[in-house]
C-alpha cells in the first residue's frame, strides 16, 4: 500500500516535472515560464525525497525555488514588457534542428540506460537511515568534499562580484541614448583613446 | 526501494536535460534560455542523485548541492547581464545579438 | 679554435644584425657597419679557406653542442669542401648585395641591413649545418628576412609575389619537416653525420619536395618569376644566387647522401623534370620581355642543369654541380645587380625600351658583357667548365640527358645574347637618356670583385671542382652504406651505368 | 575524518585568490587615484607569487599524489600548467594596466576577477575528481563571463558576455551530465578511481560510460574551443576587452587542454581506442575550420580567435597521441603558444587604443615601422604561430608531430602540414600589413582612424614590457628547448600513459 | 721550344688585358700599338719555337707543358696545357703572322673609328683565343679556344654595336658556332665516357679501341664543330652576314684564321677520323658540296665583302676536301696560302671600301683601276692566286689538294670533278668581282666619293701590310711544289701522316686541268662582266635561287627559330600562366571560398552555436555507442 502511494507520488511528481519543463520552454511570457520552473523544481524536490536525498530536497526548495526563482521573478518584473520576446523565429530548420538534436540526446540517454538496464543499473545499494541526512552531508562537506565546499563558496562570491559590476555599471552608464547606433553612455565623456564615441564599434568587424 | 527503479529517474533526468537543451536551442529570450539552462542543470542533478541512491554513495548528492550553488551563480551573472542589456535598451532577443559574427 | 670558425661564420652576421637593430645608428652608419660586418665575414671565410685541409677526409671545423638531447638533436656545424665553397659564395654575394643596398641608399636602413645580415647568417647556417633539425631551422630561418626583404623593399607587385613565394616554399619545407621528424626518429638521431642511409621513398620525397621548390625545378617554380621581378635587385640577386643553392646543398647532403636507394629509384623522374626545366626555362628566358625575367627563367634553367649534375650520381656530375652552383651564384647575382643598375638609370627593365647603353658607358658594357659571356657558358668560362662536367657526368646516365643539356647550351647563348644586345646594343631605347650615366665608382667597387671572381674561376675552375669532395666521398658524406659513386672510367660503353643501390 | 590540507600544494591557487581578495578590498579601501595601481599591483604580485609557488611545488613534488582527500592532485603535470597560467596572468595584468587611462569604475574588481579566474584555472588543472573539475571550470568560467562583459558600455562586450555565459553554461551542463553518467556507471568521481573501476568491473563497453565520455569530451572541447564546439570563440574573443581575450586565449586553452589530457589519460585510459580517434578527428576539424575561417577575416582579433581554434587543433593532436611524447608536446607547445597569443592580442590592443576602434588587419598597416618593438614582436608571434624556427612555435609543431609519429599517425602530421600551409596567408597578412606597406599606403592608414588618436602613439610601458616578455619567451623557448623539455617530460611522467 | 709557345700564347692576352684595364688612360693610337706589338711578340715566340723545332730531330718535335689542372671531375682531369708540335707551330706562325699584319693594317684602317681601343683589345683577344685553340694540349682546351674565338668573332662582328644588322649577324654567328660547340662537347662526353680523358695522347692512343658507334659519334660531333666553325654546309649561313664586321676582322677571322680552324681540327684529330672513315668521307663530301654551292652563290652577290666571304667558304671547302681525303699537309698548305691571299683580298677590298667612304656595293663601283692602281695590283695578285693561276700560291696548294683527290679512288675522282668545277667557278666569281670593281670607267658614285686624293690608297700602315701580304700571296706557295719538293709536308708528317700521296703524273694532270678551268672561268668573267658589264646572270630562276643563297636562312628560320619561338610563346600562354602561375591562384581562391563558407556558418546566432555543441555531442555519443 505504501508502495502504491509512493508510486502515485512518483507518477504525479514525474509528470509534473516533465510537464512543467515543457511549459518552461513553451510559454511566451517569461513570467509564466518562471512560475512553471518553480513547479518543476518543486516536483524535483519530491523526486529527491523519494531518492532518499532529504537535504538536497530541502535545499532545492529553499535555495532554488525560494531564492533563485525570486530573483528571476524580480528581474522579470523589473524588465516588464521588455522581457517579452518572440517564441522562436529564425529559419524553421533551426527549430527542427533544435528538436532533432534535443530528441537525439534524449534518445541516446534512453538507449544508454536501456542497454545498461539489462545490466546492473537496477540493483541498488542498501542504505542506512543516515543516507542523505543533513548531518551526513555536513560531515562529508567538511571532510571528503571540503575543497568542493570551499570552492562553491568562492564561486558564489565571484558571482556576487559579477552582479555588482554588471549591475552598478549599468547604473553608472546613465540614461541610455535612444536609437541603435550610439550604444555607449553619453553621460560622461569618454576618455580619449579607449572606446570610440562616434563609431559603431563593430561596423567593420562584421564585414568580411 | 520504494517506487520505480533508478532507470526511470535517469530517463526523467534525460528528458529534463533534453528539454532544457531544446529550450536553449529554440527560445530567443535570454531569460527563458536561462530558465532552460536551469532545467538542464536540474536534469543533471536528478541523475546525480539517482545514481547516488543506486550506489549508496553520498558524493552524488554533494555534487548536486554544489551544482545548485553554481547554478545560482550563473543565474546571478546571467541576470546581471540581462539587466545590463535591457538598460542599454537593446532587445532581449538573442537573435538580434549578432553584431559579432562571420 | 678551428671548430669555432664555422660558428663565427654563422654568428658574426647575426650579431651584426642585432647591433644594427638595437644601436641607434644613422642610415649611413648602419649601412657602413653592415658592410663592414659583411666584409669581415668574407675575411673569416678566407681564413677558413686557408686553414681548410682539402686532403683530409670528412668534416672540418666541426662543432657540436647538444640542443635537445632526448632526441639527439644538437647544434652541429662543420664544413665539407663543397660547403666551404657554398659558404664562400654566400659571403661574397652577401657582401656585394649589402654594398649595393648601401649604395642605392635603401630606406629604413637599420631594418634593411639587419635583415640582410640575418639572412647571411641563416644561409651560412644552412650550408654548414650537420644536424637535420638545425638544417631545417636554418632553411626556414632564411625565409624570415627574405619575406620582409622582398615584401618591404620590392616593386609594385611585391605583396602578391611574397605571398606566393612564401606559400610555395613553406609547402615544400613543411613536407620536409615531416620527413625530418620521421627520418630522425626512425634513425634515433638527427645528426647528419651519425645517421645512416634510409630506403624510404616517402621520406625521400618529403625532402625532395622542399628542395624542388627552393631550387626551383620545373613545375614548382610558380613563385619564381614574380619574386625575382618584384624583389629589389640585390634581394633577387641573393634569392637566385645564394638561396637557391640551399636546395643544392640539401640534395647533396641529405636527399642523395642519405637516401641512395630512393634517389636511384626517383632518378629518372627528377632528371626528366630537371631537363624539362632546363629547356623550358631557357625558352621562356628567350621570350621574357624584361631583363630580370630573362635572368629569372635562366635561373630556373640553370638549377635544372645543376640538378642533372647532382642526379648523375658520379664524380664528374657532383663536382660539376658544385662548381656550377658557385658559378651560377656569382653570375646571377652579378646580373641582377647589373639589372638593378640599368633599372635605376632607366626606371624600366623592359627590354623593348632599352638599348644602346654601351655607347658612352664602357664600364657598364664591359661588366655586363663579361658576365653575360660567362652566363652563356662560352667554352673556357667557369660556367662552361661546370656545365661540361655536369653533362659529362649525366651522359653516363644516358646520352639523351646530355643532348638536352647541349641543346640548352645553345638556347643559353640565344637568351643571353638577346638580353645583352637588347640592353647594350642597337639604337638607344626610349627609356635610355643621356641622364643614364655609366656605372659609378661605388658600383664598380661592388661589381668588379664579383666579375673578377668569375674570371678567376674561369681561369682555374678546378680550384672548386677539385676541392669539393675529398677522395673518399662516401666517408666524407657520412653515409656508411649505399653511397656508391661510379668510377668515371667504366668497363664498357654504354652499359652498366646504373647505380647499384644497396 | 578531517582531511589534511596540503597548503603547499594549494599555494599557487591561494596566492592568486589572496591577490583577488586584496584587489577587491582596494575597491573599498584605497582612494580612486591609487586604486587601479594598487589593485593591479596586487594582482601582479599574486600571479608572480603563484608562479613562484607553482615552481616550488613543481620542484618539491617528485611523484604525483592526491591531496585534500584526493579532491585534487599534487603533481608536476598540474604545477607545470599552473606556471603557464600564472605567467599568462602576469602578462595579462601588464597588458590590462593601460586599458583605461583614468576615471573608470571597477578597476579593482577587474583585477580581482582576473586573479580569481587565474586561481580557478590553477585549481582546475590540479582537479582530481569530476566534482572539483566541474567546480573549477565554473569558477574560472564565471569570472571570465564577467570579465568579458566588463566593458558594459560597449555593446559588443555585453553581447560577448551573454553569449559566452549561455553557451558556456550549456557546455558546462553537457559536461555535468556526462560526469553524472560516468559517476553512475562507475560509482566513482575520482579520476584514478574511475579508471580502476572500469578495469575492475569490466566497464569498457558500458553505454552510460561511453555516453558520459562523449559528453565530457564535448565539454572540454568546448572550453578548448575545438571545432565543432568552437563557434562561440570568435564572437567572444572579438567582443571581449582585448586584454581579457588575450588572457582567455592563453590560459583557458591551457587549462582546458591540460585537463582534457589529464582526465582522458587518467580516467579513461581503457577507452583510448575511442577517444584518441575522436580527439584526432576533432583536431582535424579544428585545424580545418580555424584556418579556413581565419583566411577571410579582416578583424585582427577575430583572425587571432580563429587562429586559436586551429592551435587547439594542433595541441589536440598531442592529446590524441596519448603517449609520453604527446604529454611533452602539449606542455611544451602551451608555453610559446601562450606567450605568442598574449603578445599578439597585446599588440592588437595597443593599436586599438591608438585608433580608438576595433582594429582590422588593415588598421595594423605600417605599425611595424611606427612602433618597431611591437612590430618585430608581432612579426615573431605570427612566425611562431606558423611554426617557423627561431620561435618556440617550431619546437611546438615539431614535438606535436613527433608525438603523432610515435603514435604511428603520419596522416595526422600531414593534416597538420596542410593546415599550416593554409594558415600562412593570414598570418603573413598581418606581417604584411605591419611591415610591407610604404609611403602612400602608410599615410593612408594613418589618416583613416578618428582624430582622437592623432600625434605620436601612446607610450604604454607595461604593455610594451609584456610584449617584450612574451617575445622573450617565444624566442628563448626555441633556443633553450632542453630545460623546458626536461620539465615537460617530468611533468608528463605524472600521467599514466 | 715550349717557352716560345707560351710566350706566343700569353703575349696577345697580356695585350688585350692591358688595353682593357688601362681603358681611357691610354690614347687610341697607343692601344693600337699595344695590340700590334703584343701580337708581334707572339709572332716572335712562334718563330722561336719554329726555329728551335727545326733544330731537332723529326721524332723530337713534340713537347707539351701543363700550367695547372684546369678542370677536374673525379678521376677525370684536364690541364691547361700547351702542345708544341709541327702542326701547332705552323698554325702559330700563320695566326700571329697574318694577325700581326692585319692588326697593323687596322691602325690605319680604324683610324678615327669610335672606340678603337675596344677594337684592338678584341683583336688581341682573338689572337690569344686562336692561339689557345691551336696550341692546346688537349681537346677541352681546344674547345675553350674554339669557344673563345667564336666569342671574339661575335664581339668583332658586332663591333658597330648600334647597327642592328651587325648585332644580328654577330648573334647569328655566335649561335651557329654554339651549335658546333655543343656538338663537339657531346663528342667529348662520349670520349670521356669511353677513354676517360681528353688529352690527345690517351684519346688518340685509344682511338682504335673505341668501337664502331662511339668512334663514329665522336667523329661526327667533331665534324659538326668543324663545319660550324668553318662555315661549311649546312651551318654556313653566318659567314656572309659576318661581313658586317670591320674589314680587318673579316680578313683575320673570317678568312685567314678562325674559319679555317675546322680544317685544323680535322687534321689535329685525324686519328679519330681515320677510325671513322665514313665520317671522314662525309667531311670531304661536305667540303666539295660547299665549294660548289658557295661558288655559285658568290656569282650573284653584289657586296664586295660577301663575294670574298663566299669565296672563303668555297676555299675552305677545298681544305675540307683535302683533309677529308687524308691529304692533311695539302689541306694545311692551302690553309696557309689561303690565309695569305684571302687576307690580301680582304685588305685590298678594305682599301677600296675605305676609299669609297664605307660603300661595299659593287654595282656602285667601277673603274677603280686607274684611281687605285696599287690596290688593283694587289687585288689582281690575290685574285689570280685565288683562281689558282701559276705561279702564285693558290696554284700550288689547290692543285695539290685536287691531285690528292684524284689519287683517292672513285670517291676521290667524283670530288676531283667537283673541285675542277669549283676552280672554274672561282675564276668566274673572282674576276667578276675584279672587273666590276676595277674595270671600265669610274661610276658616278666613285667620282662623287673618291676625291680624297692626298689620302691616296691609305696610310702607310695599310699599304705596307698589303704589300707584304701580296708578296706572301705571290710566293707563299713555293714552299711546296708538287712533285719537286715538299718541305711542308715533311714538316707536318710528324703531326699527321697523310693517307694519300698523289703521283707526279696526277699532280701534273691536275695542274693542267685546274688551271684550264680557272682560265675558262676568268675568260667567261671577262666576256660577261668586262665586255658586257652585266652585274648578275640573267637566268631568273637560277638567280633567285642563288640570291636567296639556296634558301638556307629561310629554312633555318622555319625549322628552328620559328618553332622554338612558337613553343616558347605557347608555353607562356598555356603552361606558365594558367598552370604554373594559375594553379596556386586557383587553389588559393578555392581555399578562400571554403573559408567564406565556414564564416557564413558563423552567423552570430547563439542558438546555432548551441546547436553545434548539441549536435556534436549527439554524434559523438552515437558513434561511441555504435562502435562498441
Amino acid at each position: 500500500m505504501g508502495n502504491f502511494l509512493v508510486w502515485v507520488v512518483w507518477v504525479v511528481a514525474a509528470f509534473t516535472c516533465l510537464g512543467s519543463a515543457l511549459a518552461v520552454i513553451s510559454f511566451t511570457n517569461p513570467f509564466f515560464s518562471a512560475l512553471a520552473l518553480i513547479g518543476n523544481l518543486g516536483s524535483l524536490a519530491v523526486l529527491y525525497l523519494l531518492l532518499s536525498a532529504e537535504f538536497v530536497a530541502a535545499a532545492q526548495v529553499l535555495v532554488y525555488a525560494g531564492a533563485v526563482m525570486v530573483m528571476f521573478l524580480f528581474v522579470i518584473a523589473y524588465l516588464g514588457r521588455q522581457a517579452d520576446a518572440p517564441w522562436a523565429g529564425g529559419p524553421s530548420w533551426q527549430a527542427i534542428g533544435a528538436t532533432g538534436a534535443a530528441g537525439a540526446l534524449f534518445v541516446e540517454i534512453i538507449v544508454a540506460v536501456g542497454m545498461k538496464a539489462s545490466g546492473r543499473l537496477s540493483d541498488e545499494a542498501s542504505i542506512d537511515t543516515f543516507f542523505g541526512t543533513p548531518s551526513e552531508i555536513g560531515r562529508l562537506f567538511l571532510t571528503d568534499h571540503l575543497l568542493a565546499f570551499e570552492i562553491t563558496s568562492i564561486v558564489l562570491l565571484v558571482a556576487a562580484i559579477g552582479g555588482v559590476i554588471l549591475g552598478s555599471h549599468a547604473q553608472a552608464a546613465g540614461p541610455p541614448v535612444d536609437g541603435a547606433a550610439p550604444r555607449v553612455g553619453a553621460a560622461e565623456p569618454r576618455p580619449s583613446g579607449t572606446v570610440p564615441a562616434a563609431l559603431p564599434p563593430q561596423g567593420e568587424a562584421s564585414v568580411r | 526501494m520504494m517506487g520505480p527503479d533508478v532507470p526511470a529517474y535517469i530517463i526523467i533526468a534525460g528528458f529534463l536535460f533534453a528539454t532544457g537543451a531544446a529550450g536553449v536551442l529554440m527560445r530567443r529570450s535570454p531569460l527563458i534560455i536561462l530558465l532552460s539552462l536551469e532545467i538542464m542543470l536540474n536534469g543533471c542533478n536528478l541523475a546525480l542523485i539517482a545514481f547516488s541512491r543506486r550506489l549508496g554513495d553520498l558524493s552524488g548528492q554533494i555534487f548536486a548541492l554544489a551544482v545548485m550553488a553554481v547554478a545560482a551563480s550563473e543565474v546571478v551573472v546571467g541576470l546581471g547581464l540581462i539587466v545590463a542589456v535591457a538598460r542599454r535598451r537593446l532587445d532581449l532577443d538573442v537573435d538580434k545579438m549578432i553584431t559579432l559574427r562571420g | 679554435m678551428n671548430g669555432w670558425l664555422t660558428t663565427i661564420l654563422i654568428l658574426l652576421p647575426m650579431a651584426g644584425a642585432l647591433v644594427v637593430w638595437t644601436a641607434p645608428l644613422s642610415r649611413h652608419r648602419a649601412g657602413s657597419f653592415a658592410l663592414l660586418v659583411a666584409l669581415a665575414e668574407v675575411g673569416v671565410w678566407i681564413n677558413a679557406l686557408v686553414r681548410f685541409d682539402f686532403g683530409q677526409d670528412g668534416i672540418q671545423f666541426e662543432q657540436r653542442t647538444s640542443w635537445l638531447g632526448d632526441l639527439n638533436i644538437s647544434y652541429h656545424v662543420g664544413l665539407y669542401g663543397f660547403s666551404l665553397w657554398l659558404v664562400g659564395l654566400t659571403v661574397v654575394v652577401m657582401a656585394a648585395t649589402i654594398g649595393y643596398g648601401f649604395w642605392v641608399g635603401r630606406d629604413r636602413a637599420r631594418a634593411y641591413f639587419g635583415l640582410m645580415l640575418l639572412l647571411t647568417g641563416a644561409v651560412v647556417a644552412v650550408f654548414s649545418s650537420q644536424d637535420l633539425v638545425l638544417f631545417y631551422a636554418a632553411f626556414e630561418a632564411m625565409m624570415i628576412p627574405l619575406y620582409v626583404l622582398v615584401g618591404a623593399w620590392g616593386g609594385a607587385g611585391r605583396l602578391r609575389a611574397t605571398v606566393k613565394f612564401v606559400i610555395y616554399t613553406m609547402a615544400g619545407s613543411l613536407l620536409m619537416l615531416v620527413s625530418v621528424i620521421v627520418f630522425g626518429l626512425s634513425q634515433g638521431t638527427f645528426d647528419l653525420v651519425d645517421t645512416g642511409a634510409s630506403g624510404s621513398s616517402w621520406i625521400f620525397l618529403g625532402f625532395v619536395a622542399a628542395f624542388v621548390v627552393k631550387a626551383p625545378l620545373f613545375p614548382f617554380h610558380g613563385w619564381l618569376p614574380d619574386a625575382y621581378r618584384e624583389a629589389s635587385p640585390e634581394v633577387s640577386a641573393v634569392l637566385s644566387g645564394v638561396v637557391s643553392k640551399a636546395a643544392v646543398y640539401g640534395f647533396l647532403r641529405v636527399a642523395i647522401a642519405k637516401f641512395p636507394g630512393p634517389a636511384h629509384d626517383f632518378k629518372v623522374p627528377i632528371l626528366v623534370l630537371a631537363s624539362i626545366g632546363l629547356v623550358y626555362g631557357s625558352l621562356l628566358a628567350f621570350r621574357a620581355p624584361d631583363f630580370r625575367g630573362v635572368i629569372a627563367y635562366s635561373s630556373l634553367a640553370q638549377m635544372g642543369l645543376i640538378t642533372l649534375g647532382l642526379f648523375s650520381f658520379n664524380d664528374a656530375g657532383l663536382d660539376g654541380a658544385v662548381l656550377q652552383s658557385v658559378t651560377h651564384g656569382l653570375v646571377s647575382a652579378t646580373l641582377f645587380l647589373l639589372a638593378g643598375a640599368v633599372e635605376r638609370r632607366t626606371s624600366t627593365g623592359e627590354l623593348a625600351l632599352l638599348g644602346g647603353m654601351a655607347r658612352g658607358r664602357p664600364a657598364l658594357a664591359t661588366l655586363l658583357m663579361a658576365t653575360g659571356i660567362v652566363a652563356l657558358a662560352v667554352p673556357g668560362s667557369a660556367a662552361f667548365a661546370g656545365e661540361f662536367l655536369i653533362l659529362a657526368g649525366v651522359f653516363r646516365q644516358g646520352w639523351a640527358w646530355a643532348v638536352v643539356g647541349a641543346v640548352a647550351i645553345v638556347l643559353a647563348a640565344m637568351y643571353v645574347l638577346r638580353v645583352i644586345s637588347a640592353t647594350l646594343h642597337e639604337r638607344p631605347g626610349s627609356a635610355v637618356t643621356d641622364a643614364a650615366l655609366d656605372l659609378r665608382p661605388a658600383e664598380l667597387a661592388i661589381l668588379v670583385p664579383l666579375v673578377a671572381c668569375l674570371l678567376a674561376l674561369s681561369v682555374w675552375p678546378a680550384a672548386v671542382s677539385e676541392r669539393s669532395f675529398p677522395r673518399n666521398r662516401a666517408a666524407a658524406l657520412g653515409a656508411p652504406v649505399g653511397w656508391t659513386v661510379y668510377p668515371l672510367r667504366p668497363a664498357t660503353f654504354p652499359r652498366d651505368l646504373e647505380l647499384k643501390a644497396k | 575524518m578531517k582531511p589534511s590540507i596540503d597548503w603547499f600544494a594549494l599555494s599557487p591557487v591561494l596566492a592568486m585568490l589572496g591577490a583577488a581578495g586584496v584587489a577587491l578590498l582596494t575597491a573599498v579601501l584605497v582612494p580612486g587615484a591609487w586604486r587601479r595601481a594598487v589593485a593591479a599591483l596586487a594582482a601582479a604580485l599574486g600571479f608572480a607569487g603563484a608562479l613562484t609557488a607553482a615552481a616550488l611545488v613543481y620542484g618539491f613534488t617528485d611523484h604525483g599524489h592526491g591531496v585534500v582527500a584526493d579532491a585534487m592532485v599534487r603533481d608536476r603535470f598540474g604545477t607545470f600548467a599552473e606556471m603557464i597560467v600564472a605567467g599568462s596572468g602576469l602578462l595579462a595584468v601588464a597588458i590590462s594596466y593601460d586599458r583605461r587611462p583614468r576615471g573608470c569604475e571597477h578597476e579593482a574588481e577587474y583585477y580581482a576577477l582576473l586573479a580569481a579566474a587565474g586561481a580557478g584555472m590553477a585549481f582546475l588543472v590540479t582537479a582530481n575528481n569530476l566534482m572539483t573539475l566541474f567546480l573549477g571550470l565554473e569558477w574560472f568560467s564565471i569570472s571570465l563571463y564577467i570579465l568579458c562583459a566588463v566593458d558594459v558600455d560597449v555593446v559588443g562586450s555585453l553581447e560577448a558576455g551573454l553569449k559566452y555565459l549561455i553557451i558556456g553554461s550549456f557546455g558546462s551542463a553537457v559536461l555535468l551530465f556526462g560526469s553524472a553518467l560516468v559517476y553512475g556507471s562507475t560509482g566513482q568521481l575520482g579520476f584514478a578511481a574511475i579508471a580502476q573501476a572500469i578495469s575492475a568491473q569490466g566497464l569498457r563497453d558500458d553505454p552510460l560510460l561511453l555516453t558520459g565520455l562523449a559528453m565530457i569530451i564535448t565539454g572540454l572541447g568546448f572550453k578548448a574551443s575545438a571545432a565543432p564546439f568552437h563557434m562561440w570563440t570568435p564572437d567572444v574573443y572579438e567582443g571581449a576587452p582585448t586584454p581579457v581575450t588575450a588572457f582567455m586565449s592563453a590560459a583557458t586553452k591551457t587549462v582546458a587542454l591540460v585537463l582534457a589530457m589529464r582526465i582522458l589519460v587518467t580516467a579513461f585510459g581503457a577507452e583510448d581506442d575511442l577517444w584518441t580517434i575522436a580527439v584526432a578527428v576533432i583536431a582535424c576539424a579544428s585545424l580545418a575550420v580555424g584556418n579556413l575561417a581565419a583566411l577571410v577575416q579582416r578583424n585582427a582579433k577575430r583572425l587571432l580567435a580563429y587562429s586559436s581554434v586551429s592551435h587547439a587543433g594542433f595541441m589536440l593532436i598531442a592529446v590524441a597521441a596519448n603517449n609520453q611524447a604527446g604529454g611533452e608536446a602539449l606542455l611544451y607547445y602551451l608555453i610559446p603558444y601562450s606567450a605568442m597569443s598574449l603578445g599578439a592580442f597585446a599588440v592588437v590592443a595597443a593599436r586599438e587604443r591608438e585608433l580608438g576602434k576595433p582594429a582590422t588587419v588593415d588598421d595594423l598597416s605600417g605599425m611595424g615601422w611606427e612602433r618597431p618593438v611591437l612590430g618585430v614582436a608581432m612579426w615573431t608571434f605570427m612566425l611562431g604561430f606558423v611554426g617557423f624556427p627561431l620561435t618556440g612555435g617550431f619546437w611546438g609543431k615539431f614535438l606535436v608531430f613527433r608525438a603523432a609519429y610515435d603514435r604511428g599517425w603520419i596522416w595526422l602530421m600531414l593534416v597538420g602540414v596542410v593546415a599550416t600551409v593554409v594558415s600562412l596567408p593570414y598570418y603573413l597578412s598581418i606581417v604584411r600589413a605591419m611591415f610591407l606597406r610604404t609611403g602612400a599606403e602608410l599615410r593612408l592608414a594613418q589618416s583613416a582612424p578618428n582624430p582622437v588618436a592623432g600625434g605620436s602613439p601612446p607610450r604604454e610601458r607595461l604593455l610594451t614590457a609584456a610584449v617584450v616578455a612574451a617575445l622573450g619567451v617565444t624566442v628563448a623557448s626555441f633556443f633553450v628547448v632542453q630545460p623546458i623539455i626536461d620539465g615537460a617530460r617530468d611533468a608528463a611522467n605524472a600521467l599514466p600513459f | 721550344m715550349i717557352a716560345g709557345a707560351w710566350i706566343c700564347l700569353v703575349a696577345p692576352l697580356a695585350g688585350a688585358l692591358a688595353i682593357a684595364l688601362l681603358g681611357n688612360r691610354i690614347g687610341r693610337r697607343t692601344a693600337a700599338y699595344v695590340s700590334t706589338f703584343s701580337v708581334l711578340a707572339g709572332l716572335g715566340g712562334a718563330v722561336v719555337s719554329f726555329v728551335v723545332m727545326l733544330g731537332r730531330a723529326g721524332s723530337d718535335r713534340t713537347e707539351t707543358s701543363t700550367a695547372w689542372t684546369w678542370l677536374s671531375g673525379g678521376s677525370f682531369r684536364v690541364g691547361l696545357s700547351v702542345l708544341a708540335d709541327p702542326l701547332s707551330v705552323l698554325m702559330m706562325l700563320i695566326v700571329t703572322g697574318v694577325g700581326f699584319l692585319i692588326i697593323a693594317y687596322s691602325i690605319g684602317y680604324m683610324d678615327g673609328e669610335d672606340e678603337e681601343r675596344r677594337f684592338f683589345a678584341y683583336m688581341a683577344l682573338f689572337v690569344f683565343s686562336m692561339l689557345l685553340l691551336v696550341e692546346s694540349g688537349n681537346l677541352l682546351m681546344l674547345l675553350a679556344g674554339w669557344g673563345l674565338v667564336g666569342l671574339s668573332s661575335y664581339l668583332l662582328i658586332g663591333f658597330h654595336q648600334d647597327r642592328p644588322s651587325a648585332i644580328a649577324a654577330a648573334k647569328k654567328a655566335f649561335i651557329m658556332n654554339a651549335i658546333g660547340d655543343a656538338a663537339m662537347a657531346l663528342a667529348f662526353f662520349v670520349l670521356i665516357a669511353h677513354a676517360g680523358s681528353l688529352d690527345y695522347g690517351p684519346v688518340f692512343g685509344q682511338a682504335d679501341q673505341l668501337g664502331g658507334w662511339a668512334i663514329n659519334l665522336v667523329a661526327l660531333g667533331l665534324l659538326a664543330g668543324a663545319v660550324a666553325k668553318s662555315a661549311q654546309l649546312p651551318l654556313h649561313t653566318w659567314l656572309p652576314d659576318a661581313m658586317e664586321g670591320p674589314t680587318p676582322v673579316s680578313a683575320l677571322i673570317h678568312a685567314a684564321t678562325m674559319v679555317t680552324a675546322g680544317v685544323f681540327l680535322l687534321v689535329r684529330t685525324h686519328t679519330i677520323f681515320e677510325q671513322a672513315p665514313r665520317i671522314q668521307e662525309l667531311a670531304a663530301g661536305i667540303g666539295a658540296a660547299t665549294l660548289l654551292v658557295a661558288g655559285l652563290v658568290a656569282l650573284v652577290q653584289t657586296d664586295i665583302k660577301r663575294v670574298i666571304a663566299y669565296s672563303t667558304m668555297s676555299q675552305i671547302g677545298y681544305m675540307f676536301l683535302g683533309a677529308g681525303l687524308g691529304a692533311y699537309a695539302n689541306g694545311m698548305f692551302h690553309l696557309m696560302t689561303h690565309a695569305f691571299f684571302k687576307a690580301l683580298l680582304f685588305l685590298a677590298a678594305g682599301i677600296v671600301i675605305h676609299a669609297l667612304a664605307g660603300e661595299q656595293d659593287m654595282r656602285k663601283m667601277g673603274g677603280l683601276r686607274a684611281l687605285l692602281p696599287r690596290t688593283w695590283l694587289a687585288t689582281m695578285i690575290g685574285g689570280l692566286a685565288l683562281a689558282g693561276m701559276p705561279p702564285l700560291s693558290g696554284f700550288f696548294s689547290k692543285d695539290s689538294i685536287l691531285a690528292s683527290a684524284l689519287a683517292g679512288g672513285t670517291y676521290g675522282k667524283v670530288l676531283f670533278a667537283a673541285g675542277v668545277v669549283g676552280a672554274f667557278l672561282t675564276g668566274l666569281y673572282t674576276f667578276r668581282m675584279i672587273f666590276l670593281v676595277f674595270g671600265g670607267e669610274p661610276s658616278a658614285y666613285v667620282r662623287e666619293h673618291l676625291h680624297d686624293s692626298e689620302h691616296g690608297e691609305g696610310p702607310f700602315s695599310m699599304t705596307s701590310t698589303v704589300a707584304v701580304l701580296a708578296l706572301l700571296a705571290a710566293v707563299g706557295g713555293w714552299v711546296q711544289i708538287a712533285g719537286i719538293w715538299k718541305p711542308l709536308a715533311d714538316f707536318l708528317r710528324a703531326s699527321a701522316e697523310p693517307l694519300v700521296e698523289p703521283s707526279v703524273t696526277q699532280d701534273w694532270v691536275t695542274s693542267a686541268i685546274a688551271t684550264a678551268a680557272g682560265l675558262l672561268g676568268i675568260g667567261i668573267a671577262w666576256w660577261v662582266y668586262s665586255a658586257h658589264r652585266a652585274a648578275v646572270p640573267r637566268v631568273d630562276a637560277a638567280r633567285r635561287l642563288l640570291e636567296h643563297k639556296f634558301y638556307f636562312d629561310e629554312a633555318y628560320d622555319a625549322l628552328f627559330y620559328r618553332p622554338s619561338a612558337l613553343i616558347a610563346r605557347l608555353w607562356t600562354r598555356w603552361v606558365e600562366r594558367p598552370v604554373i602561375a594559375g594553379s596556386l591562384n586557383e587553389l588559393a581562391d578555392g581555399t578562400r571560398d571554403a573559408g567564406g563558407l565556414v564564416t557564413q556558418a558563423q552567423t552570430g546566432f547563439l542558438r546555432l552555436y548551441a546547436f553545434a555543441i548539441a549536435a556534436g555531442v549527439a554524434v559523438l555519443a552515437v558513434v561511441f555507442l555504435s562502435v562498441r
